[in-house]
């Protein structure tokens, strides 16, 4: 039997450790220069973001802010910040320590610049204060002012979709005043042959922030972040003492880790995994989808596939059905656009395309491509929340498509970077891949693919790009998700790829532990986590 | 006379047994102690099968590797159909035939071992033999070449192999023949280090000598002499490398980089994908992992039974 | 010379040996041979490569591996049959009572071990001396065979000596607790004739002060008439003439022995005469079941050298034993030479 | 003897420079670019020039070799790409988990290898020497991730009796002296430390132990067998020496002249064992990192690393060479 | 007519040993200034201990090992500065004999193919079946049956596989055949098989021999000449009855006095010479005349320092003695070191010297 047989030993009370098993190490402990899952799973848990999510949910709510608004173009940002909210280091929360962190980010210089170090700043907030490359996009930030010590003003140049979703994103978590200071004395470096993340960022103990939990210890020889209760934090204290992080980068090893007790909860379990694991008492809760996984057609690659006949085709030669069924975890749907219905400019009118192989062979023999050969990508060693064994569903579709008189030349490729790169350089005909989102706007989703010429899907559509150029632009919610909805049945009617599925990333925790409510943004907060 | 005669005759027919092995070449010697061997009867065995089921198995399997039996196969709830009449050995995670899967996987398996071994065999031996060929005759110069190449083999030898193949998988990309070429490649320092040790000995022995005081060309030594006699061991190593080279086309499938193509299933990709599933279908994962041991044991147990009977000091 | 009055030493009886390999055919590389050793005397056993001597000593050494060998006869010493002797028995035996020195001094020395070491572990078994007691009872003994500079010695290892040395060092171990009985496996084929005459000479001083009993196993007919007292000629692992030294290189009686030393050629004989070789070589045999096993190569066979194994009968003198049916008349020592 | 190590320190150099010239060209094959790993899933072009030339890999190949090779002789490695920390660090935080896991196979392989070798040859042809060297023929044959997988299974996840993942359990508090766990618990008295790190370390240990345990096995068989044939190991026992002393005096000690020279051959072994092992427990050591380097063309980290396992595969060897030379007086120098 | 002629050949083999490249560190003086002339039809016989360099120097005349210097005068060429495709060429003329009747055959090669490899070398024969002819004609001269054509090497016995060896020398018609041991690894009766099978041809086909061989009484018996060496040098040379007759230098007494006899009367009546000690390492061979270290006629200073020539004493009889003479006319007697119990003083070595002499030739570190 797989059940723990010890354990009681540390995990009774409030007094024990936690031990989740983390897909890889993070890349640093500073969140603003994160841009990885596995980076931000613990930042989250030490720094707070101005506005949070309602736990459980993608709903927005108040982080350290406790209300925001901003004015009707869009353009101004106000945060009434949370009154108590000390840091780990004893200092207080005030705008001017949000201001100053602004501030920091905005006048980041040098190797900061790089996008390895500022992704999220430059995505949402463009450039900085001096762009040292001339590559590096215009900067969209203005300001920061502090009226008063529990408010804060964030004056941007443009209204943008991004806003006010971007201030949720954990590389936005806010540091406490001394401790900015501290980091000014430890630069990142950028020459040579790497870029080297400032030291402070590499060792517990320069960071702080006013989450439930401080980060105390990161030892690399183990692979382990130890982060500890925050006795003083403003909310609902953390239910364990000690939580660590662990990385175990093999699928399998982290299953094994649990059921013999080392961990008590990991990431991303196999959808295969999830039955097995509750049958055996282990809690396997369900995220709800925020993602999508599709089929994407490069279409300046080939020429049939600028033939929307030839797309259509393929769309309803997938049987979309049996591969959530067979490969999918329970929860997991089919997916009839770019977005999963929890997103807000999810259309209930746009066009499908059913499991039809009579149908999809009578269209391919219409549109007069016969014979059709398709370089078919897929990534291997890999798991990603919506596709959680791609050489698997690749099979499947294979299968599908050559039921159809396709033939598809394989092509497997290491995720990072081969494939990455060589899906984002247009060179497969047809690949798979998709997107969780991080945060609840359509543009976070349609944005990210539809808003201009991309090599990677290869084709030009002035007007769907206007359409989401408008969207993007549009300060009036309603007004947006309305543009969105008319984008996501222009986007189906078109046809760039075929969305198959959105699916539930499962998490799995030992049975003598009470699990954090999961969260479809894949941020749970660990300090509701306690042990039985 | 004529008794005397009969004498003759008689003590002939006395001493006739001795004469009875006229003709044996050291090899036909060598495979007599070897048909005495168990061990090489049971490696024999079994890969005398291997290698039938490889070639006949596509033939002879029941179904295609890839097609898939839909609505059989649901993960989310570990089912697994089991033994159906149609599929003796159950399905796969894909709804795919395990048996047909196996048989023609038995050729792919073989495949790998034959190309890659053969690839470091010819290589290495190809380089070994110039480098001991050049040592044994070529004067200074040939020494000095000697010494370059074996410095360059050395500093492979200093990589472990795993990782070689590993680099050359990850610089070819993923497919059948890359993972033939890392793990032949990575035999090759082996092959070559061999040979030319083994020619080095050859070269300083008695019968190689009398070829030089009679005029014989130096290049002639090398092809007809020196080469001929050192291949023994080369060979023994080879058919050892066809297990190692099984074993290792494996774990390169374990890490990422074996061939992904599902049509040309191998044993070795097989048992990776199998592995996540072990908890509920253990056989999934038994099935290629028992093909891929009992086939190294074949080559295992044959390899070190050549070993002993081509070995000069166990010779009877 | 006639028979040694007290009983021999060492008297082997209808001793054979069988290899019986797996899957092989057996190999019966001694076939019932019988000779004895007197006290204090030197006695040969000479015979060309492969005839059975080494396995002879072996044999009565039990040194032979346990598995694939049966042997069969009796080895009386003193009383005690050693072919009967439990291991544990025979253990004891050997190093005191028995020694034994091998033909390749070199690989029969340990190479990884220093000389003194070799020497005083058998002082340590078979005398009980240890520490610096044996440390200096093995340099008196180097020094006895003839090693200048003995406690220095101790410290090497085998590849620091020259050959001679290392076949002293193996003498001076096999001497160590004065045996009765000393077998010599061609202790000087692997030497030079100048170093070789020196370990005879070494070997004769043993003989002659210690009253050890040397048997001298050789296929130099040379080596044994210089110093064995008796000697047997063995021919295909049995026994084919036996005799005191001077009677059998005076008269030849065997076939075989007569070819043998007709075949030799020797430093003091005229030039320019052809030898006389034996024809065929040592594997030209026949199984002495069915007959003569040198009829194949013998001049003198009729029909009846198949009828069975020869017996042992002593023609010309009494205590000169021939296995023949057509012995070599005596013909003195210009008929040997024909 | 010093003539010898100094020799044989110096002929590394050419060896390291060729390696070094190999690497370089060797990984300039790879495709992609370490730029690729360093941007994310939708970096543009632009990125990408800009890392290539922040990185210097816009320049000419021989410039990239000359600085590679300034840095390599002043001992600066660089800074992985993957990571951003510096080479050096990383290879230090990661060798002693490899060496230990390493020498604890070896430990396993030696003390279980040869004590079965010897008795397989003693008894030649008993079931104990059939068993034993079928076994060791199968230890070769089993995958070893597969091997690793089902001794957790079976270990850690059915019987519980020892941890699956990782070098120490996370409740340890231990201080960390030297790096090498199971020494550090030592050194500081914090002795539950040291046996958390050991049960850590068994069954990695084992599934990394069960190729060079097997080669061990047979090589230790194989050369008692031939030992026992040799001349004076007939010697000895004319000498009427007790069988323990004729065991462990003259047949064990050169027996494992070959068995020594084997052991150092066997680091190649460990290490490419260890790619696959320590990724499967999780195991923080230089063969898991390397791999994922790899994968992510992290060439700082693959030239700092490769340079440092063929520097430590060459000093191994000559230390195995050098012990070699004091066991046996033949190849001593005088 | 002398038809081969070494004049002060000398082989040194380098011994190297370096930190990163190899350097010289040292000589083993293996073969240290020979001279000598091999008549025509005659039989020439080189013998001494183990190690002196016989091997090296019958190897040397067919420049299987570099000449360091000197000359080897083959029928008016000289070997030692032919290119290396003439001398390969010139091998025909001159063939050899080797001491390991199975390690001189390719154990893979069937005898009709080992004897036919010179003939192609050499481009005898023009086709198969007149090679066949000839090698047929050839192993019936041995004694060997046409059956062996097609078996190979180890299913012959040791006397078989050393008339092999013959055979292949002889179908190239050589003019001098260099023996070395050829019989030192056969048991004596099928020693003298080969030794009469060397003597017949030698009548019928008129070769020359130079026989390498450490049994003085098989070098005799063949030989019309013997050249005595010692420690990569010759001491005396002699007709082979002279030299029996009147051995002059007094390690060739030694020598002589240590050869067993198979003749007890002869043995007992025998006196001894014992040499001290073993040969002195070539490598470092000692100064003066090198066998000074053990030769019990000894004679201080002049026998340290000074190196004997090879002086002629009359009927060809060469002797590198400085006392040859008076050891002859025994004016000069064996020193007392010499003093027949042997046991005490076999270390060689005069008092003044390190006494390195037994050193065997160490393991030179690769
Ligand atoms: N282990 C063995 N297995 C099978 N046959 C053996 C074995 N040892 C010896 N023989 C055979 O026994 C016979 C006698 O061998 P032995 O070694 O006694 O000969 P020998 O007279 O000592 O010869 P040599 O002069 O060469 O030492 C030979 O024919 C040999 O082939
Ligand atoms: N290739 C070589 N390199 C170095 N030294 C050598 C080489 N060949 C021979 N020698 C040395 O030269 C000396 C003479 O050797 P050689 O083989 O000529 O002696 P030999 O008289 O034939 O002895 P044996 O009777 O043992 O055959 C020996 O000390 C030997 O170690
Ligand atoms: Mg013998
Ligand atoms: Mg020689």
């Amino acid at each position: 039997s797989s059940d723990r047989d010890n354990g009681d030993s540390k995990g009774s009370g409030s007094t024990g450790t936690f031990v989740f098993g983390a897909a890889g190490d993070p890349a640093s402990l500073d969140p603003s220069l994160a841009s990885d899952g596995e980076s931000f799973r613990i930042t989250r848990q030490v720094f707070e973001t101005l506005i949070d999510h309602k736990s459980g949910t993608s709903e927005m709510e108040g982080g350290l802010a406790d209300t925001w608004e901003s004015n009707d173009a869009g353009t101004e940002w106000t945060f009434n910040l949370r009154d108590g909210v000390t840091f780990h280091d004893g200092s207080d929360l005030t705008g001017e320590v949000v201001c100053a962190n602004f501030d920091r980010w905005y006048n980041w210089t040098g190797t900061y610049q790089n996008t390895t170090l500022s992704y999220y700043w430059q995505t949402i907030f463009g450039g900085f204060a001096n762009n040292e490359n001339e590559e590096t996009p215009d900067p969209n930030y203005v300001g920061c002012t502090a009226p008063d010590d529990l408010t804060a003003v964030i004056e941007v140049a443009e209204p943008s979709a991004n806003y006010p979703g971007g201030f949720s994103l954990a590389a936005f978590g806010i540091h406490s005043g001394p401790a900015l200071e501290a980091y000014a004395a430890d630069e990142a470096s950028g020459e040579g042959d790497a870029i080297t993340f400032p030291g402070y960022s590499q060792e517990a103990g320069t960071v702080v922030g006013s989450g439930p939990f401080r980060a105390t210890g990161w030892n690399k020889g183990n692979g382990e972040v130890t982060l500890e209760r925050f006795d003083d934090y403003w909310g609902d204290k953390a239910g364990v003492e000690k939580l660590v992080f662990q990385t175990i980068p093999e699928e399998s090893a982290r299953r094994q880790a649990l059921q013999s007790g080392d961990i008590h909860g990991y990431d991303l379990v196999a959808p295969a995994d999830v039955k097995t694991l509750s049958d055996a008492g282990f809690q396997v809760p369900t995220r709800d989808v925020f993602n999508i996984f599709y089929l994407a057609f490069t279409q300046d690659s080939h020429p049939a596939l600028e033939n929307p006949e030839v797309r259509t085709a393929v769309a309803h030669a997938l049987d979309r059905q049996n591969l959530v069924d067979s490969q999918l975890p329970e929860g997991g749907v089919v997916a009839t656009q770019f977005m999963p219905d929890t997103v807000e400019g999810y259309s209930q009118n746009v066009t499908t395309y059913d499991y039809d192989p009579e149908l999809a062979q009578q269209l391919l023999a219409d549109s007069g491509e016969e014979d059709l050969t398709f370089t078919f990508c897929y990534p291997t060693e890999v798991t990603r929340p919506y596709m959680p064994s791609p050489a698997d569903l690749y099979e499947l579709l294979r299968a599908d498509l050559e039921a159809v008189g396709i033939t598809v030349q394989p092509k497997a490729l290491k995720w990072n970077p081969d494939y990455t790169e060589v899906t984002r350089d247009g060179g497969c005909n047809l690949y798979l891949l998709g997107w969780t989102g991080d945060f609840n706007d359509g543009y976070n989703f349609l944005g990210t693919w539809f808003a201009g010429y991309q090599k990677e899907w290869g084709f030009e559509n002035q007007d769907l790009f206007d359409l989401l150029e408008r969207a993007s632009t549009e300060p009036d919610v309603d007004a947006r998700t309305a543009l969105y909805e008319e984008a996501n049945e222009f986007v189906m009617d078109f046809l760039p790829g075929v969305p198959i599925s959105s699916s539930p990333p499962s998490i799995a925790f030992s049975a003598d532990v009470n699990p954090p409510t999961v969260s479809p943004l894949t941020q749970e907060k660990f300090s509701e986590a306690s042990f039985k | 006379m004529s008794t005397k005669t009969t004498k003759i005759d008689r003590l002939a027919e006395l001493t006739a047994q001795r004469e009875s092995t006229a003709g044996a070449s050291l090899w036909t010697e060598a495979l007599r102690r070897l048909r005495s061997s168990k061990m090489a009867l049971i490696g024999g065995v079994i890969i005398a099968v291997f290698i039938v089921l490889a070639i006949i198995g596509p033939w002879i399997a029941p179904h295609n590797p890839i097609l898939q039996w839909r609505g059989e196969v649901f993960l989310n709830q570990n089912i697994f159909v089991g033994s159906r009449s149609e599929n003796w050995l159950g399905l796969d995670h894909l709804g795919r035939d395990q048996f047909s899967r196996m048989l023609v996987g038995a050729r792919q398996t073989l495949l790998v071992g034959i190309v890659a071994t053969l690839l470091g065999f010819t290589a290495g031996a190809l380089i070994g033999g110039l480098s001991g060929a050049a040592l044994a005759f070529g004067g200074k110069i040939g020494r000095r070449i000697d010494t370059v190449v074996m410095r360059f083999i050395d500093m492979v030898l200093a990589l472990p192999s795993l990782l070689l193949a590993v680099s050359i998988a990850a610089i070819l990309g993923q497919s059948l023949t890359t993972v033939m070429i890392a793990v032949g490649v990575a035999q090759i320092p082996i092959f070559a280090r061999l040979l030319r040790g083994s020619m080095l000995a050859q070269s300083n022995s008695d019968y190689v000598l009398a070829a030089r005081s009679l005029g014989v060309r130096r290049r002639r030594i090398v092809t007809a002499h020196v080469l001929p006699n050192s291949l023994g061991p080369v060979i023994v190593q080879s058919t050892l490398a066809l297990a190692t080279a099984i074993i290792e086309a494996a774990a390169l499938s374990y890490l990422g980089l074996g061939n992904p193509d599902a049509a040309q299933p191998e044993w070795g990709v097989m048992l990776v994908q199998a592995q996540p599933y072990f908890d509920h279908a253990p056989m999934m994962a038994l099935y290629p992992a028992l093909g891929i041991i009992i086939t190294a044991l074949g080559f295992t147990l044959l390899g070190e039974a050549m070993r002993e009977a081509l070995d000069p000091k166990l010779r009877s | 010379m006639s028979m040694p009055p007290e009983p021999p030493l060492l008297s082997v009886e209808d001793l054979t040996v069988t290899f019986t390999g797996r899957g092989r055919t057996d190999v019966r590389a001694v076939s019932g041979v019988s000779f004895d050793v007197a006290r204090g005397q030197v006695t040969g056993l000479v015979g060309e490569s492969g005839c059975g001597k080494s396995v002879t000593s072996l044999a009565l050494m039990g040194l032979l591996p346990k598995k694939g060998v049966t042997v069969g006869g009796r080895a009386a010493f003193e009383g005690t049959d050693l072919l009967g002797l439990r291991r544990e028995q025979l253990r004891d035996l050997r190093g005191s009572k028995l020694a034994m020195i091998f033909q390749d001094p070199l690989s029969s020395l340990n190479p990884v071990i220093p000389i003194g070491l070799q020497v005083t572990e058998i002082l340590t078994r078979h005398r009980g001396l240890r520490g610096e007691a044996a440390r200096k009872e093995a340099a008196a003994l180097l020094e006895r065979v003839g090693i200048p500079d003995p406690t220095r010695r101790l410290k090497e290892y085998p590849h620091q000596l020259s050959g001679g040395m290392r076949q002293r060092a193996l003498i001076a171990m096999a001497v160590a607790c004065a045996p009765q009985l000393l077998i010599a496996d061609e202790p000087t084929t692997a030497l030079d004739v100048t170093i070789q005459a020196q370990i005879l000479e070494l070997l004769k001083e043993l003989v002659d002060q210690q009253g050890t009993a040397l048997l001298m196993i050789t296929h130099d007919m040379g080596v044994v008439a210089g110093l064995c007292d008796r000697v047997n000629v063995l021919y295909a692992g049995k026994v084919v003439e036996a005799a005191e030294r001077r009677p059998l290189f005076a008269a030849p009686t065997h076939p075989y022995a007569h070819g043998l030393l007709g075949s030799i050629p020797r430093l003091d004989a005229p030039r320019g005469e052809p030898l006389n070789p034996i024809r065929g070589s040592i594997s030209d045999t026949i199984a002495w079941s069915d007959g003569c096993a040198f009829a194949p190569r013998c001049d003198f066979y009729s029909e009846q050298c198949l009828n069975g194994t020869p017996q042992l009968t002593e023609p010309h003198s009494a205590g000169h034993q021939v296995r023949c049916v057509h012995p070599v008349a005596a013909t003195g020592k210009e008929g040997a030479d024909r | 003897m010093l003539r010898l190590i100094v020799r044989r320190l110096l002929q590394l150099i050419p060896t390291l420079a060729g390696l070094s010239v190999l690497l370089f060209l060797w990984l300039n094959r790879l495709p992609g670019g370490p730029t690729a790993a360093l941007l994310g899933e939708r970096a543009t072009e632009a990125d990408r020039r800009q890392i290539e030339a922040a990185l210097g890999l816009d320049q000419p190949v021989l410039v990239q070799y000359g600085r590679f090779l300034r840095r390599l002789v002043s001992l600066d490695l660089g800074t992985s790409v993957q990571t951003g920390r510096p080479v050096w660090e990383e290879f230090t935080t990661r060798f002693p988990a490899t060496v230990e896991l390493g020498l604890t196979a070896l430990l396993i392989a030696v003390v279980v290898g040869i004590p079965l070798g010897y008795l397989a040859a003693a008894r030649r042809g008993t079931w104990l020497d059939v068993g034993a060297v079928s076994g060791s023929l199968l230890g070769i044959c089993i995958p070893v991730f597969f091997l690793a997988f089902l001794l957790k299974a079976v270990f850690a996840v059915n019987l519980g009796w020892l941890p699956s993942v990782g070098r120490q359990s996370n409740d340890i508090n231990a201080t960390e002296v030297t790096g090498f766990r199971v020494l550090d618990g030592i050194l500081t008295g914090e002795f539950d430390a040291s046996w958390d790190a050991i049960t850590h370390l068994i069954l990695p240990s084992l599934a990394l132990a069960s190729i060079p345990l097997a080669i061990i096995v047979r090589m230790t068989r194989a050369s008692v067998l031939e030992v026992l044939s040799e001349d004076y190991v007939r010697t000895a026992e004319s000498k009427g020496l007790k069988r323990q002393v004729v065991r462990a005096r003259h047949v064990l000690r050169n027996a494992l002249l070959p068995v020594v020279t084997t052991i150092g051959l066997l680091t190649g072994q460990l290490l490419s064992g260890a790619v696959l092992t320590e990724s499967v427990f999780a195991f923080n050591g230089i063969g898991n990192f390397l791999r994922t380097a790899i994968d992510g063309r992290d060439y700082p980290v693959l030239m700092g690393f490769i340079m440092f396992i063929a520097l430590l595969y060459v000093v191994i060897n000559l230390l195995v060479d050098l012990a070699y030379s004091l066991i046996d007086p033949r190849v001593r120098v005088h | 007519m002398s038809l081969l002629e070494l004049d002060d050949v000398k082989v040194h083999f380098p011994v190297k040993r370096g930190i990163l490249f190899d350097r010289t560190v040292g000589h083993v003086y293996a073969v240290d200034g020979v001279s000598l002339s091999v008549t025509a039809g005659q039989t020439y016989g080189l013998v001494g201990e183990s190690g002196c360099g016989k091997t090296t120097l019958g190897r040397a005349v067919l420049r299987l090992n570099d000449i360091t210097s000197g000359s080897v005068v083959f029928d008016g060429t000289d070997l030692a500065q032919l290119p290396e495709e003439e001398m390969r060429r010139a091998r025909r003329r001159l063939q050899m004999v080797f001491q390991d009747p199975l390690g001189s055959l390719n154990p893979r090669q069937n005898i009709e193919s080992i004897l036919a490899e010179g003939m192609a070398a050499h481009g005898i024969g023009a086709d198969r079946n007149e090679r066949r002819e000839r090698i047929k004609e050839i192993l019936t001269r041995v004694g060997l049956p046409h059956s062996a054509l097609s078996r190979y090497p180890h299913e012959f016995s040791g006397g078989q596989r050393q008339r092999i060896g013959i055979a292949r020398a002889l179908v190239l018609e050589p003019d001098v055949i260099i023996c070395d041991e050829p019989v030192s690894a056969l048991d004596v009766s099928i020693q003298a098989q080969v030794i009469n099978l060397l003597e017949e041809l030698q009548e019928s086909l008129g070769l020359t021999y130079l026989v390498i061989a450490h049994d003085l009484a098989v070098v005799r018996h063949i030989s019309d000449v013997i050249g005595v060496m010692y420690l990569g040098a010759l001491v005396e040379e002699a007709p082979s009855d002279a030299l029996y007759a009147e051995p002059r230098h007094p390690y060739t007494r030694a020598l002589m006095s240590a050869v067993p006899v198979p003749d007890p009367e002869v043995e007992d009546r025998r006196e001894r010479i014992l040499l001290r000690g073993d040969l002195p390492s070539p490598a470092n061979p000692p100064a003066g005349c090198r066998f000074h270290t053990r030769c019990p006629w000894r004679q201080p200073t002049r026998c340290d320092t000074e190196r004997p020539e090879l002086t002629d004493t009359g009927d060809g009889h060469r002797v590198a003695c400085h006392y040859a003479a008076q050891i002859a006319d025994g004016s000069l007697r064996p020193t007392s070191e010499l003093a027949p119990p042997v046991l005490v003083d076999v270390e060689a070595g005069p008092p003044a010297g390190d006494g390195e002499e037994d050193e065997p030739a160490a393991t030179v570190p690769s």
